[in-house]
């Protein structure tokens, strides 16, 4: 059953599986263990995220694509749905037409990119993706009618996941049952579909060949696969699932713009994700996301209380400061690439066998 | 009830690019409360509890510190924020709340504008005034203006309005020519040259407009000689540090929103005075004004509601005149935005450091700059 | 006797978790030219690159000229006189076959004489000088890799497999050249499969089992006992001869 | 039937393979051998595709193949086993194997089965290993094989695409000689079959002997010599060129 | 290997095509001048990448983070020595110019010596690691800069000598960039030399693509990698230090700023070809100012697209390295 589930990839480590239940467990009750604006935005926030660094494992860890464009299919994904909403007014079929539409856009743009640039060395690859995105963003920026410009879009949700809304008429262990709530569950609902989808993709015998043309393209042709067909099917999916998320996201957070769906930044992040993680391992693109996504958002707090402690001793305290809190998210990164070569799923992994 | 303090929420771009303009805004806030305050930092025997928030100028984060804010810690009264972005992205959570947003110090027109609600004040000027006080410095004989703007959407807005605005105020300059450079330019040879182009041949006096947000092109222009066409450049107020860069160019004309030396009043007396001593003598700057201004504004508002009912402070509010480092200001009626004075500078000959700029032309009064009303209630 | 140029002591090597050589014990006399025999997975290879410093010994010594170089950076064991030619050949394939040899002589520009008696044994090197080794045949390859470690001379030659894709004519060239290197400057220490080969040019054999040196002697009398053969390799050199 | 007619390829000035034709009979082993550099590898490059023709062509069974990508043609039944190692490094031996055995199953495109889940494929990939007695090593990772089992396993893919043409080169490079035959034995299966085959690039005179049906010398690019083994390795040619004194030298490049 | 000259003609050729668009003479010969020595100035900035990045394959994305710290440290320099700066002689102006530089391009060569221990070593040959911690490395920097030079941008006025334009009849021809032109010269002329006439390039190449063989022939490639590291990293020094004249003001996020811009030229270029890094930055520089000149709409993509059609011309850029 489990096995099924998980496509035959266990865990293969106890930690690991004690880590990834938290996981699954804690954001399913996170809204009433940890109740507030600040942690459900949080949770929802990992929920997507992990949604995203999955699906760009797919093509990092296993297809051993470099692209720099997977945000602008977030992007797509998430401009659908908040255009939609904008032009057709806060409806559930606003919501539907702006997610199709995203899906149909994104896959176009990835089999466009795959069939004529995947034949390319894989830097000049990643180069073209990063030339494309940036073009995409400027193309955003350019079009304010539409996208709302740098400002972006601020839209209202349906009814029953807006704030206002309320279940139930009532609580639940203090709770509000109000429509954020059921936002987050839908949210946190499809974010587990997507992964346990691409989990079955990538072992599937389709993944099995992606592997094959990462470790040596030219023998995978060799044997009969035409690699290029391959690579572009494994964009195309990331891309839908990556502009999934994107329409997540734009249903989570009810703005849309540039900076928090198509900046360079967030493809840095996703990158962090699944390589601290652990490349090439689907668990590892959710660690990853878990962990940024907290440290994002909890280490400037944390921050604080040391500064408070070290007020007084002139360097120490500007170091610990709560506005260098990227210092420290930086001194991180750096560490786990140090400490985990394979990403921290690799280590566990590892240490077990 | 009476006992339990005014909790007010400060959001604003701390961290990024932005950071410097950040803490101002945040010193500013901080002595406008003390002042207003006579220092005991209690309205009516109710303390004051500032929470501060750090939104990095993303609008997503914006929003969800507000959520937060309003959500999680119960403040009565929120202000912020540094980008507009992110400013406009927080509008619907006050509606959403019921409390009320003071907008400082984002500029972007919509604000109080088609994205406006009746929870929603701004202490901060917004582009158009900067365009109508921009316009008041021009209005005297013919101009031949020629300017020059980012290529984006605020570029572009910023020159739309500084079009009206020119009308508004009845001059007799005309565009001849509107450059738009891409919003990262860098190398303003092209730009200039085509501006050049345009302008040289102009009998009347010829004015080079600069509607620009980040690195300031006017010393790279200024390379490239206007003066040898004879044409002018008026780039517009900025902050110290920018400004401090313009110093070789003597004679300098513009607007600005607010510079230390300009005021003459207590407030900002005892602002420039109080914020010398705490910053070993740099005197204060745009947002720290912005800042004070806010806090001001918070203040009196909740003094004139006696108390801290969302309703009873719009009511308040609503048309409340209140003292400021940069005088009276007034929240209007329709759309809460502050209406206040502006300042048309010069560039002194050769000033004594970095911080001893700029001389007054003249002080704009808020009357003369006939503000349109955008927003539909 | 004189001191061995080369004497391995009770050398261990473990690659990751797994522990490879477990205590490897022979010598390669100055001026003669010992044979590394074995079947797949013996630890052939894995003992010449421990030798050369690429993998770390975690056990034992390695002598050579007196001193104990295991532990020692690969450069600075290089620099002592010891070239290599790995099983990968791993020549570089960017470079043209002149640049490969150009870099192998690290005492400047390569002699002129030295090349020609080079190019008189591989004549494929003369002809494809200009070539990215990357593009030559499997044995120009190996050619090359052979001639990277002879460019200049050397105390000690680690040659793994030289004979492997190599055509007849070609295996007859080599064996002479390395003939003449054992009679002038260089000692040689040679991992082979081709018995035929090894046997002619063999002085002296040292034949591995399963990470460890199982019989250590004179070729010929190895050569002379198919039952020691048998039984250390499984197949009796006269075989397929 | 494999053929090619007049198969040219040029590098720059020099024909690394110059007008070849020759055909090839199921149920033959032919050997090629020629100097190094004669162009044995770059004529299988030829004929499975992952080199393109500049003129000439190949025929399988009369279709003119000469326009395919490689891996039609291995789908078409064209298997090749490569002279330098060539394996995926990083996955099991097991893995190497089993892809090869999926290539013909056409489940590649299967997008949402568990790999797992096809008993049917791995079971047939085990009996490949199996053949190269490498069955006991099969979850070792491909790159830390020794030399000798990294060959083994090539010929173990190559089994496993189960192809009408074996194309090996140099199998038994490197290769201890108490392994050489098992893989020896595998070409002598195959070629028992009778319907299959076989080209075999091999430097080890011996080995030719024993197993060829027919031997083409190449030489230079160019086919120099074909026809009975014993007749063949006694000719001045093969004499002169390959197995006595250094190759005649001509200037080039 | 002959040598191959279409690149190089594509630069008159760019000029030729332009002048009659840009329509008056004097126009074209400012936008000219400007363009070529703008484009030396991104070639100083590239060129260090180009080193580590096209020789060493280390995908460097710290690189804008050496750029930044040229420029804060030169800064401090000439602030500190700012009365040379404004007095009106050349030489002395220089004189203030020079320690600045130099300064800045120790500090930097310093630190990324540090980098390169520190955070490079363990990744070598490893894209995407590479990129992670050296973005890492990148956000320490900038906020490392942050903790010691505040977070308020630095302004730093021009010496007297350096602004301004020489006028020659209608054109005007800055004088600041007629300095960048003799430096970015100077640094393409020394770097052709090292890597052309000394065994220094071959080892490289030949230790990014088997370090442990070039070890076993005896050289220690670690240092050698060191060392250009740090040249690349010094260069970045060179670029940042001039860069941040040019602009007048020095914020930390200026590395990140011009990242990607070097980034663009070095793959025009061709990755790791010096040459090429030089033809690319001169044709960034000229059509960034044709363009901005004839449709500045179009000058908001100009870069992508150079790199797109010099990619579709040349799938490997200008003067592609061995394929990696
Ligand atoms: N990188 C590695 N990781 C793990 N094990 C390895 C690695 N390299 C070699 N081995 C193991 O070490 C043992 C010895 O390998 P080695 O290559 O030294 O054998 P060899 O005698 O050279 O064999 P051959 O004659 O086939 O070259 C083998 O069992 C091999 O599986
Ligand atoms: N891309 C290329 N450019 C130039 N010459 C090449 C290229 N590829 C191969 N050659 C030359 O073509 C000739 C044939 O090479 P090939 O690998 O076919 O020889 P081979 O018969 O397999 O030799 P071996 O027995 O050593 O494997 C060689 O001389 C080689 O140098
Ligand atoms: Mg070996
Ligand atoms: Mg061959």
């Amino acid at each position: 059953m489990v096995r099924a589930i998980l496509s035959d990839d266990l865990p293969r480590s106890r930690w690991l599986a004690v880590a990834l239940v938290l996981i699954v467990v804690g954001l399913a009750v996170a809204p009433f263990l940890f109740p507030g604006a600040k942690s459900l935005n949080v949770a929802a926030k990992i929920c997507v995220f992990i949604v995203l660094a999955a699906s760009f494992d797919l093509l990092l860890g296993y297809t051993g694509i470099v692209s720099f464009a997977h945000t602008m299919f977030f992007g797509i994904g998430a401009y659908g749905v908040a255009i939609a909403l904008t032009r057709l007014g806060a409806e559930w079929t606003a919501v539907a037409v702006g997610i199709v539409a995203g899906l149909i856009v994104a896959v176009a743009l990835a089999a466009l990119i795959g069939l004529f640039s995947l034949r390319v060395r894989t830097i000049f690859f990643a180069m073209i993706t990063l030339a494309v995105a940036s073009a995409f963003a400027i193309l955003a920026s350019q079009l304010p009618a539409l996208t709302g410009g740098e400002d972006g879009l601020n839209y209202r949700l349906p009814a029953a996941l807006r704030a206002s809304f309320s279940l139930a008429d009532g609580t639940l262990f203090g709770v509000r049952l109000n429509g954020r709530l059921v936002d987050y569950y839908l949210v946190y609902a499809a974010s587990l579909v997507l992964v346990l989808v691409l989990l079955r993709v990538v072992n599937s015998p389709f993944g099995s060949v992606l592997m094959a043309i990462r470790e040596n393209p030219f023998r995978a042709e060799a044997i009969g696969y035409r690699t290029v067909v391959y690579r572009t099917i494994a964009s195309c999916i990331a891309a839908a699932v990556a502009a999934l998320a994107g329409s997540l996201l734009a249903l989570w957070s009810s703005q849309t713009n540039p900076d928090t769906t198509l900046s360079f930044d967030i493809m840095v992040d996703i990158l962090l994700m699944v390589v601290i993680g652990g490349m090439g391992t689907m668990y590892g693109a959710v660690l990853g996301a878990v962990l940024l996504v907290f440290a994002q958002n909890y280490l400037q707090d944390l921050l604080g209380i040391a500064n408070q402690a070290l007020a007084g001793v002139p360097l120490l305290a500007g170091l610990f400061h709560p506005d260098r809190w990227l210092l420290w998210l930086g001194v991180a990164f750096i560490l786990c690439v140090y400490f985990f070569p394979t990403g921290i799923v690799g280590s566990l992994r590892n240490r077990r066998s | 009830q009476q006992q339990q303090p005014i909790k007010i929420a400060l959001i604003y771009g701390k961290t990024g690019p932005l950071e410097a303009y950040a803490r101002q805004t945040e010193a500013g806030f901080m002595l406008g409360l003390e002042y207003a305050t006579k220092g005991t930092m209690e309205i009516n025997g109710r303390k004051i509890q500032v929470i501060l928030k750090d939104d990095q100028l993303k609008p997503d984060l914006a929003k969800a510190a507000l959520e937060q804010a309003y959500g999680d810690d119960k403040v009565d009264i929120a202000v912020g924020t540094s980008s507009s972005a992110a400013a406009l992205a927080m509008l619907p959570v006050a509606e959403e709340y019921k409390k009320v947003l003071i907008v400082e110090p984002a500029v972007a027109d919509q604000i109080t504008g088609e994205k406006w609600n009746r929870y929603v004040f701004r202490t901060a000027r917004n582009s158009t005034q900067d365009a109508l006080a921009a316009a008041a410095t021009l209005k005297d004989e013919n101009i031949s203006i020629a300017t020059l703007a980012q290529d984006y959407a605020f570029g572009r807005d910023g020159i739309a309005s500084m079009k009206q605005a020119l009308a508004a105020v009845g001059s007799k300059a005309k565009i001849v020519h509107e450059e738009y450079a891409p919003q990262q330019t860098t190398d303003f040879t092209a730009s200039a040259q085509r501006i050049f182009d345009a302008l040289k041949d102009k009998p009347s006096r010829k004015i080079v407009v600069v509607v620009w947000a980040g690195a300031h092109p006017l010393p790279k222009l200024m390379d490239l000689k206007p003066e040898r066409y004879g044409i002018e450049i008026a780039p517009g107020g900025n902050i110290l540090p920018v400004m401090a860069g313009w110093k070789q160019f003597p004679g300098l004309e513009g607007a600005i929103y607010y510079y230390w030396g300009f005021p003459k009043n207590p407030v900002n007396d005892w602002l420039v005075a109080e914020y010398k001593k705490k910053n070993n003598g740099a005197p204060p700057d745009f947002f720290v004004a912005g800042g004070m201004a806010a806090a001001m504004a918070i203040v009196e508002g909740i003094k004139k509601a006696g108390g801290t009912d969302t309703e009873k402070l719009i009511a308040a509010m609503e048309g409340m005149t209140f003292d400021t480092p940069k005088g009276k200001m007034t929240f209007r009626k329709e759309d809460h935005q502050a209406l206040q004075v502006m300042y048309h500078w010069r560039m002194k000959k050769d000033p004594p450091d970095n911080v001893d700029l700029l001389e007054l032309v003249r002080e704009i009064p808020a009357d003369e700059m006939k503000l349109p009303i955008k927003n539909k209630r | 006797m004189a001191e061995p140029l080369l004497s391995l002591r009770g050398v261990k090597t473990d690659i990751g978790r797994y522990h490879i050589l477990h205590g490897v014990e022979f010598d390669v006399p100055e001026g003669g030219l010992t044979m590394l025999l074995g079947r797949n997975g013996a630890g052939k290879t894995t003992t010449l690159r421990t030798i050369m410093g690429l993998w770390r010994a975690t056990a034992g010594e390695v002598r050579f000229a007196g001193r104990n170089i295991a532990g020692l950076a690969t450069p600075d064991i290089a620099r002592l006189g010891i070239a290599y030619v790995p099983e990968s050949m791993a020549i570089f394939a960017d470079l043209t076959v002149q640049e490969n040899l150009t870099l192998a002589a690290r005492s400047g520009p390569p002699d002129q004489k030295r090349l020609d008696w080079i190019f008189s044994r591989f004549e494929a090197l003369k002809r494809f000088w200009t070539l990215p080794a990357g593009n030559l045949s499997g044995g120009q390859k190996q050619m090359l890799a052979v001639a990277r470690a002879i460019i200049e001379p050397r105390r000690l030659l680690l040659i793994d497999e030289p004979t492997k894709g190599l055509a007849p004519a070609i295996i007859t060239n080599m064996i002479d050249a390395f003939r003449e290197l054992k009679d002038g400057e260089a000692s040689l220490l040679v991992v082979e499969q081709n018995f035929a080969f090894a046997r002619q040019l063999g002085d002296t054999v040292a034949v591995m089992d399963d990470g460890k040196v199982a019989h250590t002697g004179s070729m010929a009398a190895f050569a002379a006992d198919d039952a020691l053969q048998q039984h250390l390799l499984g197949m009796g050199m006269g075989e397929h001869q | 039937m494999l053929a090619t007619e007049d198969l040219t390829i040029r590098f720059g000035g020099h024909a690394a393979v110059d007008g070849v034709s020759c055909a090839f009979q199921p149920g033959t082993l032919t050997s090629i051998v020629g100097p190094n550099g004669a162009g044995k590898t770059t004529y299988f490059n030829l004929i499975s595709g992952q080199l393109a023709a500049t003129s000439g062509k190949v025929r399988l069974n009369g279709e003119d193949i000469t326009g395919y990508a490689a891996p039609r043609r291995s789908r078409l039944g064209l298997g090749r086993a490569f002279q330098l190692t060539n394996l995926f490094p990083n996955l099991s031996a097991l893995e190497n194997v089993r892809l090869a055995v999926q290539v013909k199953s056409g489940k590649g495109l299967d997008l949402f089965s568990r790999t797992l889940g096809h008993r049917e494929l791995i079971d047939r990939a085990m009996t490949h290993l199996a053949a190269v007695s490498l069955a006991e090593r099969a979850q070792a990772i491909a790159a830390t094989l020794p030399h000798g089992d990294q060959r083994k396993l090539e010929v173990a893919i190559l089994l496993a695409l189960e192809p009408d043409i074996f194309m090996f080169d140099e199998p038994t490079a490197g290769m201890s000689i108490d392994e050489v035959p098992t893989v020896l034995d595998i070409i002598a299966a195959i070629k028992a079959r009778g319907d299959k085959t076989i080209l075999l690039v091999e430097h080890k005179m011996d080995v030719v002997r024993s197993l060829s049906d027919r031997i083409v010398v190449l030489h230079q690019g160019k086919l120099v010599a074909d026809g009975k083994p014993a007749e063949v390795i006694n000719s001045d040619i093969v004499r002169e060129a390959y197995l006595g004194g250094a190759a005649p030298r001509d200037a080039h490049g | 290997m002959k040598k191959d000259w279409l690149p190089l003609l594509l630069i008159p050729a760019v000029a030729v095509v332009a002048l009659p668009l840009v329509g008056s003479p004097t126009s074209w010969v400012t936008l000219t001048a400007a363009g070529l020595a703008m484009g030396l100035m991104i070639f100083v900035m590239a060129s260090g990448l180009t080193l580590t990045f096209g020789l060493m394959d280390v995908l460097n994305f710290g690189h804008g983070a050496f750029i930044a710290v040229g420029a804060f440290v030169a800064a401090s320099v000439m602030l500190a020595l700012s009365p040379w700066m404004t007095v009106d002689s050349l030489w002395l102006n220089l004189a203030a110019v020079g320690p600045a530089v130099l300064a800045a391009m120790v500090v930097s060569g310093v630190l990324g010596w540090g980098f390169e221990r520190v955070i490079v070593r363990p990744v070598y040959g490893q894209h995407l690691r590479q990129i992670l911690v050296t973005t890492g490395g990148l956000i320490v920097a900038e906020q490392l800069l942050k903790v010691i030079w505040g977070p308020d941008q630095i302004t730093l006025a021009r010496p007297t000598a350096l602004r301004g334009a020489f006028l020659l009849g209608d054109v005007a021809i800055e004088k600041y960039r007629v300095l960048a032109v003799i430096v970015g010269l100077v640094v393409f002329a020394a770097l052709a030399i090292t890597l052309n006439r000394t065994r220094i390039g071959l080892l490289i190449r030949a230790g990014v693509e088997n370090g442990e063989m070039v070890e076993a022939l005896g050289y220690r490639i670690r240092r050698l990698f060191v060392g250009v590291f740090v040249a690349g990293s010094a260069l970045a020094g060179l670029g940042g230090a001039m860069w941040g004249l040019y602009q007048e003001t020095v914020t930390a996020a200026i590395g990140a700023q011009v990242a990607v811009l070097v980034f663009i030229v070095i793959i025009i270029g061709g990755l790791g070809s010096v040459g090429g890094c030089f033809v690319g930055a001169l044709l960034v520089g000229l059509s960034a100012n044709y363009i901005g000149f004839i449709a500045p709409k179009v000058a908001l993509g100009s870069n992508i697209l150079l790199m797109a059609l010099i990619l579709l011309w040349r799938p490997q850029g200008l003067y592609p390295v061995a394929k990696r």
